[in-house]
């Protein structure tokens, strides 16, 4: 639940950021960098669900948080070296080439999550740890 | 077990937690930390590739620049890529302790408004992830879109009970599983024995080997979408009897 | 049109294409023998090639580098192919038979996709060692990791599995550190090519938060210590030529990349002190896992272990070839020694833990169980094994003559050329405890038996192979000018050039 | 002659593998060692000096013979081909006879290697292939003797190793060079110069049997294989003392702080393994003391090359030659004890062979006219320079390490001919001339061999140079007064022992137990200390740290801690914490 509360958080941060750094009176926080700093917010996030969490579905999910971090990272990047035709389209590419990568990892990881739920009964690494 | 022990391990247990979240917040924030002033230390840019990209369209045989680096600059990634997704079905056949669908679990009995919406649906699903594939040439679309909408559908026709890839043979949904590869494969020899740089398409022929390994590659990843909803371990019984029975017998 | 760099990748990705369409038991033993043998010969020419006429580089689409995405294949890359290409052809024909239908050990789902998921692994190995693209090296390493992880689910038992979620989720994390890095790394100099990137100007943050990311990462992935924790479990629950594959290969493909990035984007001699906590981490490495390996009564356990110990020697390459913050070389002089030691340890540990883990499926077959305790009589009843397993303890301990000995030479002398005499402390330390750790396995095998019991009987090729290796990783410490003359083709550690 | 070296070494080698073929019986195995050792006995005799380049191997190997290694080719060569042909004869109803065999070309080389290798690498790779086959030889007899004999082998073998390749390394990163004939005076220019070569010292030591280091070799010797114990203690044991000879700073430079050490090392040596010898019971076992106090004599050689530079062109000849008459001796001595084994049931037979036993180890004792005393004139000889207080030591020694001799090789004597008595009848295999011409040959040779064989010279050197020495009556006469003497202190204390209670027998292994009571004692006094226990903290941790140091009593710490490594959470603020410690070094 902290990890969701965070995620939606971050989220609505970086959304009133943006919409504040829209406005020509703030140059200095660029709407590229609110979402950089977003996704370095995100990935971090992430990163800390992943380590306080023992439940499969929840690690397996915080590494998809972790990696939206990082592609929105390059989104973002691929926005601020926009040239006249239009935005950079390799960062573009490579997060259409991670996201595949991630769900096929992430499919992967659920089924071995399953998996592991219908052998053994749990659905966590250390039986025991009931902290989910 | 003396209630001494209980008690004195449910509080090792309180207290890990409680250094597990501190030490893992403050990790976690030191890192925020540094990757903020790392971004706001970032060059102001333009930096990238835009320029380059767009300079060499005219060559690419599409339109759309984020194509165009997909499978004509940066081809071999995608093609690496579809290989992770061909990756991902083989693995799950691994964990399922076979390379085929046969013993999936019979789809659900049929619910007749699922059905009709299915029926429905299917055809656009279909028209849909065409027009993806198509537009992927001057707009965002392509193969990805287009594979991943064509394999809602199949998930869908396997939600409402429709018999679809568990009927067709094994032999047929390996081929269809991995002619993506095998498209991508097939490009890299041709070229190499052309006389070409590997995965090189000459300007003039470009765009329509690039529609042509796109629609493979879509067959592929609508397959591959359908196969992992269709072959998820526990798929074979109902999960809940199921992880029962096992724990049962993992117990005894 | 014969291009080795191409073919050394193509070769195992059309084996692998095959073995998944065709997975019948007619066709298995030709498409593998086939793969194998292609393969082998694509890295035949592409070293013949390097050797006769130097470094290699090709645009892959015809697009030159910033664009489109550069193969190059210099000394080191060529080093790394042919070490998986002697050591995967080897394991390779042990698993011939291991998942043949005369092994009652298998699963026939098993039979079927060993081949097509080892072959892709192995192209992707290639793929890694050519790649001149940090976000292509990612997707080369994600294909890596899954084959591996579905590799180590093969077997189907729930210690496998666990062990391979562990694994799969430390990976995970590994590449999207890496991968985070790569993405700062674009952000600053708008380019992924290894060579581009590496002509630029030092930049000062977001290139330090891409080193730590992706070091970290890649150090992940690696298991050095303290992250090795996924690491004994996953090889140790794996099929033996799967522990093979990856105790001696996968965890080498990301320490190459590490040293890429070391050498060629981030300066990594400049950075002294980082030097040295990575190879104080390796050194850590060395007393850890050995003394875990002491500790553990499963063979295969205790290969796993000592795996971990042996990954820390590679990461003595930091500190030896850092520059102290005066800015001379630390190790002045002695660079080739380091290079090449480090690199010629990757070798003969490779060699030396692929033979120790196909020794120990030979002996998990025969006995049905890999406690050391119940290697009784294993002198008499396996007597190749034993020395197979005998002759590749010589070369981990690094006793004379063998690569081992070789490669921890090297290492020392470099070592104490740079006046860091602490290493050679730990080396020998390290020493001491692995040959402890070889006596206490081998102690078992000389035992007699207390009572005879059935046993499964053993063939001979299976037998062999674990041989070949230990051999190998014996004989390679007897000839080393071509390695060291290979090892500086196209400059891969360019330190050299740097006043 | 280039052919030649490389014979002496591929032949070798390639023997160890062909004796694993099942067509290969005893007979022929015994001639494969004997055809394998012959070219190096060739080089011996007939080779100049001479190097020979091997680029590819190593870091670039170089082999060669030069004068001094010449003679130790010669002993080393004849052992090993005198050995191999009696093995073909004991070892016939061997089940493991290819094992043995195989270890024995093994070990052979490795003993050939190490004499032929002129660079750094070489010598240590061959040396330890040598040392690490011969455990082969050790162990060949199962049972708990040779097990215990075999572990206490490998883990001084190694420690000898360690010390062995820690000496090299430091040498060659101090600038000494690869190459066998700039070490030395490399050793001598570098700054740690004493350090280098006490690690050489102690590292070869083990080998060589230099106390204190020499615990494995009275166990090893008596639970090999006889021809086995020959070759050890004969052959393998010199190998530490021409790694000394041509790795030492001998002649190039005085060590001041560790000549002394060695000096006294070997005298203790000298004298206390002679003693200790003479209480042992097993004539095996008296032999191997036996070689640790002859190789202490040595030590005390080397300790005055050490002391004083100048002399070591004079001193070496004469090691030399009293290496190669030892050998020669040593080996007769061991094959000995099987010959009468076999020839107990004969008088003529027994008469013969206690004549030849007594021939050795006269030799041995410095018995003029026999060789042993030509090598120990020339030694003191050697030693006794103008202004050389350790040179006077060791001429002062010399005859009363021949009284020890006399005494322990007495013993040896009375035993074997105790043994005869008592046998007699017994013997299964009856003497054939596979075993005598060997052991024949050997003996004869240790009487002649020091007459024989020129010392090895450096012409290009002003130092005073060997000269092949003549004996005269006063000569012969002062080595014979020793002897007389050891026989004299023999027969008072065999006499004394039979009037007093039966003593038990001092252990094997003397100063073994020593260790092995050190390390017990270390191991109980770790245990014993304890962690402090728990301060009374408020805090949460208090659990965990109460639990840890509970797991800690129980020795499970390594176990827990890796255990808790492998949980997500402790790996993860791992990662994280790496990753930080990495940026902060790099911005700080």
């Amino acid at each position: 639940m902290t990890l969701l509360s965070c995620g939606y958080m971050s989220v609505c941060f970086g959304v009133a950021s943006a919409a504040g750094a829209a406005t020509p009176e703030t140059p200095v926080l660029t709407s590229h960098l609110v979402y950089m700093l977003t996704a370095c917010l995100l990935f971090c996030i992430g990163l800390f669900g992943l380590i306080t969490r023992g439940h499969l579905m929840r690690n397996v999910m915080s590494l998809n948080v972790m990696g939206g971090g990082v592609f929105l990272f390059l989104v973002a990047v691929a926005r601020r070296d926009a040239g006249e035709s239009g935005p950079d389209p390799v960062p573009h590419a490579m997060t259409l080439t991670g996201i595949v990568v991630a769900l096929a990892a992430s499919a992967f990881a659920l089924a071995l999550a399953r998996r592991i739920h219908s052998i053994t009964g749990e659905m966590r690494l250390e039986p025991g740890d009931d902290n989910s | 077990m003396t209630r001494h022990d209980a008690t004195l391990r449910r509080r090792r247990r309180r207290a890990l937690l409680r250094v597990r979240i501190v030490v893992a917040g403050a990790g976690a924030l030191a890192l925020a930390l540094l990757l903020v002033a790392a971004v706001l230390e970032l060059p102001e840019g333009p930096l990238g590739l835009a320029e380059e990209a767009a300079a060499q369209l005219a060559h690419t045989g599409v339109d759309h620049a984020v194509t165009a680096v997909l499978l004509n600059y940066r081809s071999y990634d995608t093609w690496l890529e579809v290989g992770v997704l061909l990756l991902a079905v083989m693995a799950i056949f691994a964990l399922r302790g076979g390379a085929h669908l046969e013993n999936v679990r019979p789809a659900p009995r049929r619910d007749p408004l699922l059905t009709w919406l299915t029926r429905l649906l299917i055809p656009m699903l279909t028209l849909t992830a065409g027009y993806l594939l198509w537009l992927g040439k001057f707009a965002p679309g392509g193969a990805f879109q287009a594979g991943v909408v064509l394999g809602a559908a199949g998930a869908m026709l396997r939600l409402s009970g429709t018999p679809s890839l568990d009927r067709i043979g094994d032999v047929a949904i390996r081929i269809l599983l991995a002619v993506g590869f095998l498209a991508f494969l097939v490009a890299a020899v041709a070229t190499r024995l052309a006389g070409l740089d590997m995965l090189e398409l000459p300007p003039g022929r470009a765009g329509d080997i690039i529609l042509m390994v796109e629609t493979l590659a879509t067959i592929s990843i609508a397959t591959t979408c359908a196969v992992l909803v269709m072959a998820m371990p526990g798929a074979e019984s109902p999960p809940a009897i199921a992880a029962k029975d096992v724990r049962k017998e993992a117990r005894t | 049109m014969i291009e080795p760099m191409a073919w050394c990748i193509l070769a195992p990705f059309i084996g692998a294409s095959l073995a998944f369409l065709l997975p019948g038991r007619v066709w298995r033993r030709p498409i593998a023998i086939g793969a194998i043998g292609a393969t082998l010969a694509s890295v035949w020419m592409l070293t013949s090639q390097v050797w006769n006429s130097g470094a290699q580089r090709m645009d892959l689409s015809g697009w030159p580098a910033p664009l489109g995405i550069g193969l190059a294949a210099d000394g080191f890359s060529v080093f790394m192919i042919v070490m998986t290409g002697v050591v995967g052809s080897l394991i390779g024909a042990y698993a011939l038979w291991h998942y043949s239908d005369l092994s009652d050990a298998t699963e026939p789902a098993e039979r079927r996709l060993f081949w097509p998921l080892w072959l892709i692994l192995w192209g992707s190995l290639n793929a890694i060692y050519l790649s001149s693209d940090i976000f292509n090296i990612y997707v080369a390493l994600e294909v890596i990791t899954l084959a591996a992880v579905a590799l180590i689910t093969l077997s189907g038992k729930a210690e496998a599995l666990v062990a391979a979620m562990r694994y799969l989720l430390a990976a995970f994390l590994g590449s999207l550190s890496y991968l985070m890095g790569v993405a700062l790394l674009y952000a600053t100099h708008g380019a992924l090519d290894l060579v581009i990137i590496a002509d630029q100007e030092r930049a000062g943050l977001p290139e330090v938060g891409a080193f730590a990311l992706m070091a970290t990462g890649l150090a992940l992935k690696t298991a050095l210590f303290p992250m090795h924790f996924w690491l004994p479990p996953a090889h140790s629950k794996a099929a033996a030529p799967v522990s093979a594959i990856l105790s001696a290969l996968v965890v080498k493909a990301s320490f190459y990349v590490l040293l890429r990035l070391w050498f060629g984007v981030f300066d990594g001699p400049a950075m002294y002190a980082v030097g040295i906590l990575l190879g104080t981490l390796g050194s850590a490495a060395i007393i850890w896992g050995a003394f875990q390996a002491l500790r553990q009564m499963s063979l295969k356990l205790l290969i796993a272990h000592s795996t971990v110990a042996q990954i820390g020697y590679l990461f003595l390459i930091f500190p030896l070839t850092a520059r102290r913050p005066s800015g001379e070389l630390a190790a002045a002089g002695w660079i080739t020694e380091a290079c090449t030691g480090v690199s010629y340890h990757a070798l003969s540990h490779a060699l030396a833990k692929a033979a120790m883990f196909l020794g120990a499926g030979v002996v998990l077959h025969v006995y049905g169980s890999d406690l050391l305790t119940n290697m009784r009589g294993m002198s008499r009843r396996l007597p190749i094994t034993t020395f197979a397993l005998a002759i590749a303890g010589v070369s981990l301990m690094g006793l004379p003559p063998s690569g081992g000995f070789a490669a921890k030479w090297l290492i020392v002398t470099a070592a104490l050329g740079a006046g860091q005499w602490w290493w050679v402390l730990v080396i020998l330390i390290g020493g001491l405890l692995t040959a402890g750790y070889i006596f206490l396995m081998l102690r078992w095998a000389f035992i007699s038996e207390d009572a005879p019991i059935q046993l499964r009987p053993a063939n001979m090729p299976i037998q062999l192979a674990a041989l070949a290796l230990a051999l190998l990783s014996v004989l390679v410490g007897f000839r080393l000018e071509e390695p060291f003359q290979l090892l500086v083709i196209g400059d891969p550690f360019p330190i050299f050039d740097l006043p | 002659m280039n052919h030649l070296l490389t014979l002496a070494i591929l032949l070798p080698a390639i023997g160890s593998l062909a004796v694993f073929s099942r067509f290969i019986g005893a007979r022929a195995s015994g001639v494969v060692c004997a055809v394998a050792a012959a070219p190096a006995l060739l080089l011996g005799l007939f080779a100049s000096t001479m190097e020979h380049d091997v680029a590819w191997m190593l870091l670039g190997a170089t082999f060669g013979v030069d004068p001094v290694s010449r003679i130790f080719l010669i002993f080393t060569g004849a052992l090993w081909m005198a050995c191999g042909l009696y093995s073909a004869s004991t070892m016939r109803s061997d089940p493991r006879r290819s094992a043995y065999f195989f270890f024995f070309l093994l070990s052979m080389t490795g003993n050939f290697g190490l004499l032929l290798a002129r660079d750094v690498g070489a010598f240590y790779c061959f040396f330890a292939l040598m040392t690490f086959a011969a455990y082969g030889l050790v162990v060949h007899e199962r049972g708990a003797g040779p097990r215990r004999a075999g572990r206490v082998y490998i883990v001084m073998s190694i420690l000898g190793e360690l010390l062995l390749l820690a000496g090299l390394i430091f040498a060659v990163a101090a600038g000494a060079g690869i190459d066998m004939a700039d070490f030395a005076s490399g050793v001598a220019a570098a700054p740690n110069q004493e350090l280098i070569t006490a690690l050489l010292f102690f590292g070869l030591g083990v080998k060589a049997g230099a106390i204190p280091v020499h615990v494995w070799l009275p166990l090893a010797h008596p639970v090999a294989p006889t021809p086995a114990s020959a070759v050890l203690s004969g052959a393998m044991i010199k190998a530490g003392l021409f790694g000394w000879i041509v790795m030492l700073p001998l002649g190039w430079s005085p060590a001041p702080a560790i000549a002394p050490l060695v000096v006294t090392l070997g005298l203790l040596g000298a004298f206390g393994a002679a003693i200790y010898g003479a209480l042992q019971r097993d004539p095996k076992t008296i032999l191997a003391y036996s070689s640790v106090s002859q190789m202490s004599v040595m030590v005390v050689a080397i300790g005055a090359g050490l002391m004083a530079p100048d002399r070591w062109p004079l001193i070496l000849g004469a090691l030399a030659i009293y290496a190669c008459s030892h050998g020669f001796a040593k080996g007769a001595l061991f094959l000995g004890v099987a010959v009468a084994k076999q020839a107990a049931g004969r008088d003529m037979l027994r008469r013969m062979t206690m004549m030849g036993l007594a021939l050795a180890a006269l030799t041995i004792a410095g018995a003029p006219p026999l060789g042993g005393a030509i090598a120990k004139k020339s030694l003191k000889a050697a030693a006794a320079g103008p202004e050389s207080p350790s040179g006077d030591a060791l001429a002062l020694l010399i005859p009363l390490t021949a009284i020890m001799t006399t005494v322990v090789l007495g013993k040896f004597i009375l035993v074997m001919a105790g043994a005869m008595r008592t046998n007699e009848g017994k013997s299964a295999v009856r003497l054939s001339p596979w075993m005598a011409a060997p052991w024949l040959t050997l003996t004869l040779g240790a009487a002649a061999a020091a007459w024989l064989i020129a010392p090895p010279t450096e012409p290009m050197t002003d130092a005073p140079q060997p000269t092949i020495p003549s004996l005269s009556a006063g000569d012969a006469l002062a080595a014979l007064w020793p002897i007389a003497l050891g026989v004299l202190v023999l027969a008072i204390t065999m006499r004394l022992a039979r009037s007093l209670p039966k003593a038990p027998a001092a252990p094997a292994g003397d100063l073994l137990s020593l260790y092995t009571l050190a390390s017990r004692a270390t191991v109980a006094a770790g245990r014993r200390t304890r962690l402090p226990g728990p301060a009374r903290w408020k805090l949460d941790f208090v659990p965990l740290v109460l639990d840890s140091i509970e797991q800690s009593r129980r020795g499970e710490t390594l176990t827990n801690i890796e255990r808790a490594m492998k949980t997500w959470p402790v790996a993860g603020a791992v990662f994280v914490m790496i990753v930080i410690t990495l940026a902060a070094m790099i911005i700080l």
